[in-house]
């Protein structure tokens, strides 16, 4: 093994030998510097091996040949290996992707690059804490230096006073650490870190004053929140290159020296440290928020992201020995995003966030610039997913519930910005200025990119070694998915016919594992989402992006209902929720209702996430089923928090706002996958949640019970809402928040029929709004609008989308003969056994408002006055007709026969609820309390409306169609369908009885929430005011603050 | 299951006397009606009349498929809604076609015919159609929430869903009626009849004057005498369900006689004595008298 | 010897304040700078009376020598601006 | 133990470095921030050393007036001293850098008032 020592000789021979070439000699001077940093990052990665790969203890290196205290001691393991190799790394691509810039400026700019990255090796491998001093020194001027080279290339002054403000800090800093050294040092007799360990430094008389002063300061290079104004500067002004080096590997460094403090400060220090790493959290992301500039928000999530990392290094009491599985994974996630995002940087011409759009023309840069962020947000199968399911499972373990909220919800607005901005990237308009797609800089990105998936795959096997989990990146679903990524480049037919065959060979292999209930799940995700599917053949070209996006939401439902640990499901959702996500995106205007959808979605997830890990209390392994041994006082909030997360997905009154955007603004295709078949993913959950958990008491409140009210009031406030709508698609869509809360009403019944009426909205509801759906997607197609006044008289143009939406309002009506009378003869005999009257009456009035607005939409749209833009319209394409025709099919079947599918399901049902199932005696369907007879009813209608119609055929067999305006309207024939077709504002009367109920007040809730987030974090950033001095007095107001807290908690 | 194939000429037969009865009993009320109003009135046979004459109409044109459909549906609504329900207690002959389901599907199946009218209607392309089906789909809302919740007042009173045996639990006396077992039920469900009935105060749907409007504006000829007859029979086919719930059922055509028609003169009645009201007043005023008492006697029961 | 010491010490401390306090207030930059290699060359007599000679050499010639000759010749390239923020306007 | 000596000398470091700290904090001047700055170094250097002092020793320096064998009891400890070395070195190195830093800054903005640096803010 090649001694580490030569990481530190290697380079400085190597700025040694530049200095003596010859200026103009910038091509070798540039290999040479290459070179040098390939071979630092070759010894790492050697060690790393040797780690990795056997047991070796780590190995000390004795630079004076004796031990200490009297001479300077290395140490090469694990950690050390695996950070230099970062580090050196990072400083060998960051110097690929800077080429150009350091070819200009010249040898001593590489040397001094060398220098850089050196001392942040070195500052990983010392054991002494002078050493540390020296090595954090060199960093400091090695990186003044560079930024002071680098000045003539940006000449803008900008990055020059931002040097300086960092200099003004490092002052203040390597003075606290001088002092703190060498008071340490008269206390213990030693300047060696595990020396100062050993004697106990704290308790030595001084010593803890000593040990604040070093600590405070290297703490201060972590950035805490507010002593970091300069390096935001820093950030925002540097060249990106740089910036990639001073967040990843300055970073880690950094917090590594923090790790070995907090190996001296021993336990007391520890909740100092979670303190500082907690505000900082929080806080910049909370300053993020309000960014514009792409590389200081990128700052800012740097110093949020390390203050996560102090967070488990200050909770190794609890985390043990699993602190470096978690803080590697969090630290390893932080470090090649934000490297890769800062190279990524350097490809885009404009500073805003918006001129990121130019990233759009480019796939493979996008694709990059989503496993950044997925990867920074902690989306599975990313390192950083696997770290944070640990971290909070062990803190939920331990109680520490305050500190797992706020790192859940920084985290949320963290993803909150990140997704932001990628929505700016995939829908702002495209800057003029093209990327820059030199291959030195976009090999730096892939570089990153392949980092990110390879750290993934990585981890995965680490958590399977450790804990015993499934690698992420091996489930079979989500490598089929990934694979859409690869074959992306095919065209869209192709790939449709891959995915279609995909899911229905997956079902085919998976079938005989579910239970009758998870059947009714496994058949809408897989077969319904196959179906669905069918529609997207319309579609010409390559379609990039779709597929894959799609397949993973639907791996993502796959793996959902195979999941039987908390795990699985908690990676199922998230997958589900990421790829939704990305397909919901992909509408023209669907940028901001993405973003809300997938707030609320990670919001709901992080809920789910929290109740899990409370539910298992450290244990490694917690299987769905053992949910239902929690008890109080632990079960009622494992409920709670499951419950909303979950109902954020059914988007539940309060919780639904995301949903009406998301769904309408989605494409032709993607509407019915996101509501008739994703919904139903969160009705999933509920079920597995109630079937578990049952009923629970929450200080007194039956916490069903609430549900049921929500669901009712769901139901009430959706249906009301749709009337209202302009937007066909809007309308659809509050007409789902509506139908999921009966849904969820059914459910929150507790009993047998309750949960038939839900699973049979489950089915009807998959049916009938893929169906409609598509229809108006279709009509939306053709005619270029989804506002239903502008329509009008397409019947003639469109009869087979008519024909979908007649068969589609009537089954969601419920009126006989349709299968949606059966949900609503199963729901009335469902809460004759219930003793929840009133949110039962709510119900009631929603029931009928239905008919509102299912009439405005087919009467608006097929009926009324044809405009004459429409005259020729043509009816919708073939794939978008052809599975609204088999829906009607399925429609006409199940209205039939409904037994075909319910009958199992309730037998299934009565080992949950043994009474008051149905009786299936032939055709006849009987209750408790009715009874029902789907043929017989569809018979006897049949042959009414059939006699019926042949009498009037009889008697009105002359009837001939008449043109357009043989009508009268005051005393005149209207010539103008604009005018006649009376459609706008359809339902004003009832807007001036009920509006009252359709006040936006949870939009308003929640555009006040984020407006005081936006707000705050804009109002606390005006403390950064750019002047060095007021960063100085940040810098020594965070000292004191610390101390005052750090004293008072010792003993 | 067998099906009894005798019941088809039996259910026949009621709906020729309800059809008839029907004719007579709208005439004679709006002859009470515009006697009310110091006003002569039709003669007792103008039903008939105008059916003969609409059906016997030259002129028939159409606007399309569902505008010729919609009084199919219009129709076969009431007629259904008719043949669903038992008309006679105790009668195998006139217990119609009621083993097809229960009190829910009578309940559901009214909307049958309101929907098909309405995308009938709808595809005339006349503007006050569509407002009449506007004003009728958004008062029919506020209205029917009490005779549901009155409905289910009933049902969870005698835990069951089928009307028979409704019927059967009401015999025995006039005060084992629900009328007297649960006021507060049939008070709200008396309320909703109301509105259902097309009569004022909640007549604006169709809006009667010298300038039809409403849903039906653009029909003439046959497609009215379709609408006509189920103006006859849709009343009384509501009625039914009114007396089999509320009132004790009929256990022979007299009593089935005078219980309809009073009940259709509850809502004549009214008719005469209050002016028409708008749509948003009308269900306000459902919300705030007739849900109350709904929602009452639910939590009573 | 040793009252003598800490006499000598005690008087080279209060002076060493004394010029840092003028390095930090005079009005006068060069002054000022004058004024910290001043402290800079009490503080190498300090470390000589603190039995540290070598720190007392590498003090006077780098602390009090070396640095200001760099701030002079700074100085003298920065002409104009050696009151910049002197005022708080 | 320590000697009164070094006790002064440290509490004039101490003193010298909490005058540093307070020039650099309220002089808006690049070049009185530097000056208070090394100030502080000094004062920090002084601290270095009056700590490593210890009574009745002699400099580190082996010598024949100190054998090899004693030279742990009888010399001063030598570490502190060398620690001071390179922070001198060291602080040299960065007032350079903040000197030239601050002559740059001149040329770009012909001011050397901190306070109109702030272009990157919030």
């Amino acid at each position: 093994m090649v001694s580490p020592l030569y990481i530190i000789a290697v380079a400085l021979v190597a700025a040694f030998l530049l200095g003596l070439l010859k200026e103009e000699r910038r091509g070798l001077a540039y290999s040479v510097t290459l070179v040098t940093l390939a071979l630092m990052s070759w010894i790492s990665a050697n060690w790393l091996w040797l780690f990795i790969s056997t047991d070796a203890v780590p190995v000390e290196i004795y630079t004076a040949g004796t031990a200490p205290p009297f001479a300077i001691n290395l140490r090469m393991g694990l950690v050390e290996a695996a950070l230099t190799l970062l580090i050196n790394l990072t400083g060998l691509i960051s110097g690929l992707a800077m080429k150009d810039s350091l070819l200009r400026q010249g040898r001593r700019a590489m040397a001094v690059w060398l220098v850089a990255v050196m001392a942040l090796s070195g500052i990983v491998l010392t054991r002494d804490m002078f050493n540390m001093f020296v090595f954090f020194e060199l960093a400091v001027i090695a990186t003044a230096g560079l930024v002071l080279i680098s000045e003539h290339i940006r000449n803008d002054g900008l990055t020059l006073a931002a040097g300086f403000k960092y200099m003004i800090t490092s002052q203040f800093i390597s003075t606290f650490l001088l002092i703190g050294i060498i008071f340490a040092y008269h206390a213990t007799g030693t300047l060696n870190i595990d020396g100062m360990a050993n004697t106990s430094l704290v308790l030595l008389n001084g010593g803890s004053i000593a040990f604040f002063l070093m600590f405070i300061a290297i703490i201060a290079e972590l950035k805490p929140f507010p002593a970091n104004g300069w390096a935001l500067d820093i950030y925002e002004s540097a060249d990106p290159a740089f910036s990639a080096l001073f967040s990843a590997a300055t970073g880690a460094a950094a917090l590594y020296a923090a790790d070995k403090l907090l190996l001296i400060g021993g336990a007391e220090w520890l909740p100092i440290a979670t303190g500082i790493g907690i505000v900082t959290f929080v806080a910049a992301n909370l300053l993020a928020l309000p960014q514009t500039h792409d590389r200081r928000l990128l700052g800012y999530s740097s110093i949020a992201q390390t203050g996560l990392i102090l967070v488990v290094l200050g909770q190794r009491d609890i985390l043990g020995e699993h602190t470096l599985f978690i803080a590697g994974g969090l630290l390893l996630s932080h470090a090649v995003a934000k490297a890769g995002l800062f190279w990524l940087s350097g490809l885009v011409a404009g500073r805003e966030l918006n001129a990121w759009a130019a990233l759009r023309s480019h796939p493979l840069l996008v694709f990059a610039f989503v496993t950044f962020i997925c990867m920074l947000t902690g989306l599975p199968p990313f390192p950083g997913f696997y770290a944070k399911w640990e971290l909070i499972h062990l803190l939920a373990g331990e109680g520490r519930i305050a500190l797992l909220g706020l790192i859940l919800f920084s985290a949320l607005i963290e993803a909150g910005y990140l997704f932001r901005w990628f929505g700016y990237v995939m829908k702002r308009e495209s800057p003029a200025e093209p990327v820059d797609t030199a291959p030195h800089k976009t090999a730096a990105v892939l570089v990153a990119v392949i980092a990110a998936w390879g750290l993934s795959f990585l981890w995965g096997e680490l958590a399977g070694a450790l804990f015993g989990r499934g690698n992420i990146l091996l489930a079979l679903p989500l490598l089929f998915a990934l694979s859409f990524l690869l074959l992306d480049p095919l065209p869209a037919w192709l790939k449709n016919t891959l995915a279609i065959a995909g899911m229905v060979a997956w079902f085919y292999l998976t079938y005989t594992e579910y239970d009758p209930l998870r059947m009714i799940f496994a058949a809408i995700f897989l077969i319904g989402g196959a179906l669905t599917l069918l529609a997207s053949y319309h579609a010409h070209g390559k379609r990039i992006g779709f597929y894959p996006s799609a397949m993973l939401m639907y791996a993502g439902l796959a793996m959902l209902i195979r999941a039987t640990s908390t795990f699985d499901f908690f990676v199922a959702w998230e997958l589900l929720t990421v790829g939704s996500y990305f397909l919901i995106l992909r509408g023209k205007h669907s940028e901001p209702h993405a973003l809300s959808y997938i707030l609320f979605s990670l919001g709901g997830a992080f809920m789910i996430l929290a109740g899990f890990a409370l539910a298992a209390q450290g244990a490694p392994h917690f299987s769905l089923a053992s949910l239902q041994e929690l008890a109080q006082p632990l079960a009622p909030w494992v409920f709670l928090l499951l419950a909303i997360g979950f109902m954020t997905k059914t988007a539940a009154i309060g919780l639904h706002i995301w949903l009406p955007g998301a769904h309408a603004e989605a494409e032709t295709d993607v509407s019915p996958m996101v509501s008739g078949i994703l919904l139903k993913a969160g009705l999933y959950g509920l079920i597995m949640l109630l079937l578990t958990m049952g009923r629970q008491n929450f200080y007194g409140v039956d916490l069903v019970n609430a549900m049921l009210w929500i669901g009712a009031i769901t139901a009430l406030i959706g249906n009301l809402l749709a009337i209202f709508q302009e937007d066909a698609k809007r309308l659809l869509a509050y007409s789902s928040i509506g139908q999921m809360g009966y849904a969820m009403f059914g459910l929150a019944l507790m009993n047998h029929l309750g949960w038939l009426m839900a699973l049979m909205f489950v089915i009807n509801h998959y049916v009938y709004k893929s169906m409609l759906f598509l229809a108006v997607g279709g009509v939306a197609k053709r005619t270029g609008t989804r506002e239903m006044y502008r329509m009008g008289g397409l019947i003639t143009l469109m009869p087979l989308s008519f024909i979908a939406t007649l068969i589609g309002i009537i089954a969601v009506s419920g009126v006989p003969p349709l299968s949606g009378f059966g949900g609503r003869w199963i729901f009335y005999n469902a809460i004759l056994t219930s003793e929840a009257r009133l949110p039962m009456i709510i119900l009631f009035l929603a029931g009928p408002i239905a008919f509102l607005y299912l009439f405005r939409l087919i009467y608006t749209i097929f009926l009324g006055q044809l405009k004459d833009e429409f005259r020729r319209v043509k009816e919708a394409p073939f794939w978008i007709i052809l599975p609204q025709m088999i829906y009607v099919a399925i429609l006409l079947v199940v209205a039939v026969v409904p037994g075909l599918v319910l009958r199992h399901v309730d037998a299934y049902l009565d080992q949950f609820f043994p009474n008051g199932g149905l009786s299936w005696d032939g055709m006849i369907i009987t209750s408790d309390f009715g009874y029902w007879n789907p043929i017989a009813i569809m018979i006897i209608v049949g042959v009414i409306f059939m006699t019926l119609f042949s009498w009037l055929l009889f008697v009105n067999r002359r009837a001939q169609k008449v043109k357009q305006f043989n009508i009268v309207f005051s005393a005149e024939r209207p010539f103008r369908p604009e005018t006649t077709h009376f459609a706008w504002n359809f339902f004003a009367p009832y807007r001036k009885a009920l509006g009252f109920l359709t006040l936006p007040l949870v939009t308003l809730f929640w555009s006040t929430m984020t407006d005081f987030l936006h707000t705050a974090g804009d109002l606390t950033r005006r403390f950064y005011t750019g002047n060095g001095q007021t960063y100085a007095y940040h810098l020594l107001g965070f000292v004191i603050i610390v101390y005052l807290f750090g004293m008072g908690i010792q003993p | 299951m067998t099906f009894d194939w005798m019941k088809i000429p039996y259910a026949l037969l009621t709906l020729f006397i309800v059809f008839n009865f029907g004719l007579l009993l709208t005439a004679f009320i709006a002859k009470i009606g515009a006697r009310a109003g110091r006003r002569h009135g039709i003669p007792i046979w103008q039903n008939y009349i105008d059916l003969i004459k609409n059906y016997g109409q030259r002129s028939s044109i159409t606007h399309g498929v569902m505008f010729y459909l919609g009084p199919v549906f219009r129709l076969t609504g009431g007629v259904g809604l008719l043949l669903f329900v038992p008309t006679i207690y105790g009668s195998e002959m006139f217990s119609n076609l009621s083993f097809a389901g229960d009190l829910i599907l009578a309940l559901y199946f009214v909307f049958f015919g309101t929907l098909g009218m309405a995308l009938g209607a709808g595809e005339s392309g006349h503007p006050h159609a569509a407002i009449g089906i506007t004003r009728g789909l958004a008062q029919v809302t506020a209205a029917e929430l009490p005779l549901a919740l009155a409905v289910f007042a009933v049902a969870l009173q005698y835990q069951t869903l089928s009307v028979t045996e409704i019927v059967a639990a009401q015999q025995g006396g006039m005060m084992n009626w629900t009328m007297f077992t649960n006021p507060l039920a049939v008070a709200a469900a008396m309320l909703a009849f109301l509105g259902s009935m097309m009569r004022p105060p909640f007549d604006v749907v169709l809006a009667p004057q010298e300038i039809p409007i409403g849903p039906p504006t653009e029909y003439h000829s046959a497609y009215l005498a379709l609408m006509q007859t189920n103006r006859a029979i849709f009343p009384i086919a509501k009625i039914v369900i009114y007396m089999n719930l509320f009132f004790g059922g009929a256990t022979s055509w007299p009593e089935f006689a005078v219980k309809v028609f009073l009940i259709y003169l509850f809502s004549a009645f009214v008719g005469v004595c209050f002016p028409r009201f708008r749509v948003e007043q009308s269900i306000r005023w459902f919300l705030i008298w007739a849900v109350p008492l709904g929602v009452l006697s639910i939590l009573w029961v | 010897m040793s009252s003598l010491i800490n006499g000598m010490t005690l008087v080279l401390c209060v002076t060493m304040i004394g010029a840092a306090l003028v390095a930090i207030r005079d009005k006068r930059l060069p002054i000022a700078i004058l004024a910290s290699g001043l402290v800079s060359l009490i503080a190498s007599i300090l470390f000589l009376v603190l039995a540290a000679p070598d720190v007392a050499m590498t003090e006077a010639a780098i602390g009090s020598g070396l640095t200001t000759f760099l701030f002079f010749f700074v100085l003298a390239r920065v002409r104009g601006g050696e009151q910049d923020g002197a005022d708080h306007d | 133990m320590m000697t009164s000596l070094a006790h002064w000398a440290m509490a004039a470091g101490f003193v010298l470095i909490l005058i540093g700290f307070y020039g650099a904090l309220t002089n808006r001047n690049l070049l009185r921030m530097i000056v208070a700055f090394c100030i502080a170094d000094t004062g920090v250097n002084i601290v270095l050393v009056a700590v490593g002092h210890m009574r009745g020793r002699t400099a580190p320096i082996l010598d024949s007036a100190v054998p090899v064998a004693d030279a742990v009891s009888r010399i001063i400890d030598p570490v502190p001293q060398a620690l001071v070395l390179t922070a001198i070195v060291i602080g040299l190195g960065v007032t350079a850098m903040m000197l030239a830093y601050a002559l740059k800054l001149y040329e770009k903005k012909r001011t050397l008032d901190i306070a109109k640096f702030t272009e990157l803010k919030w």
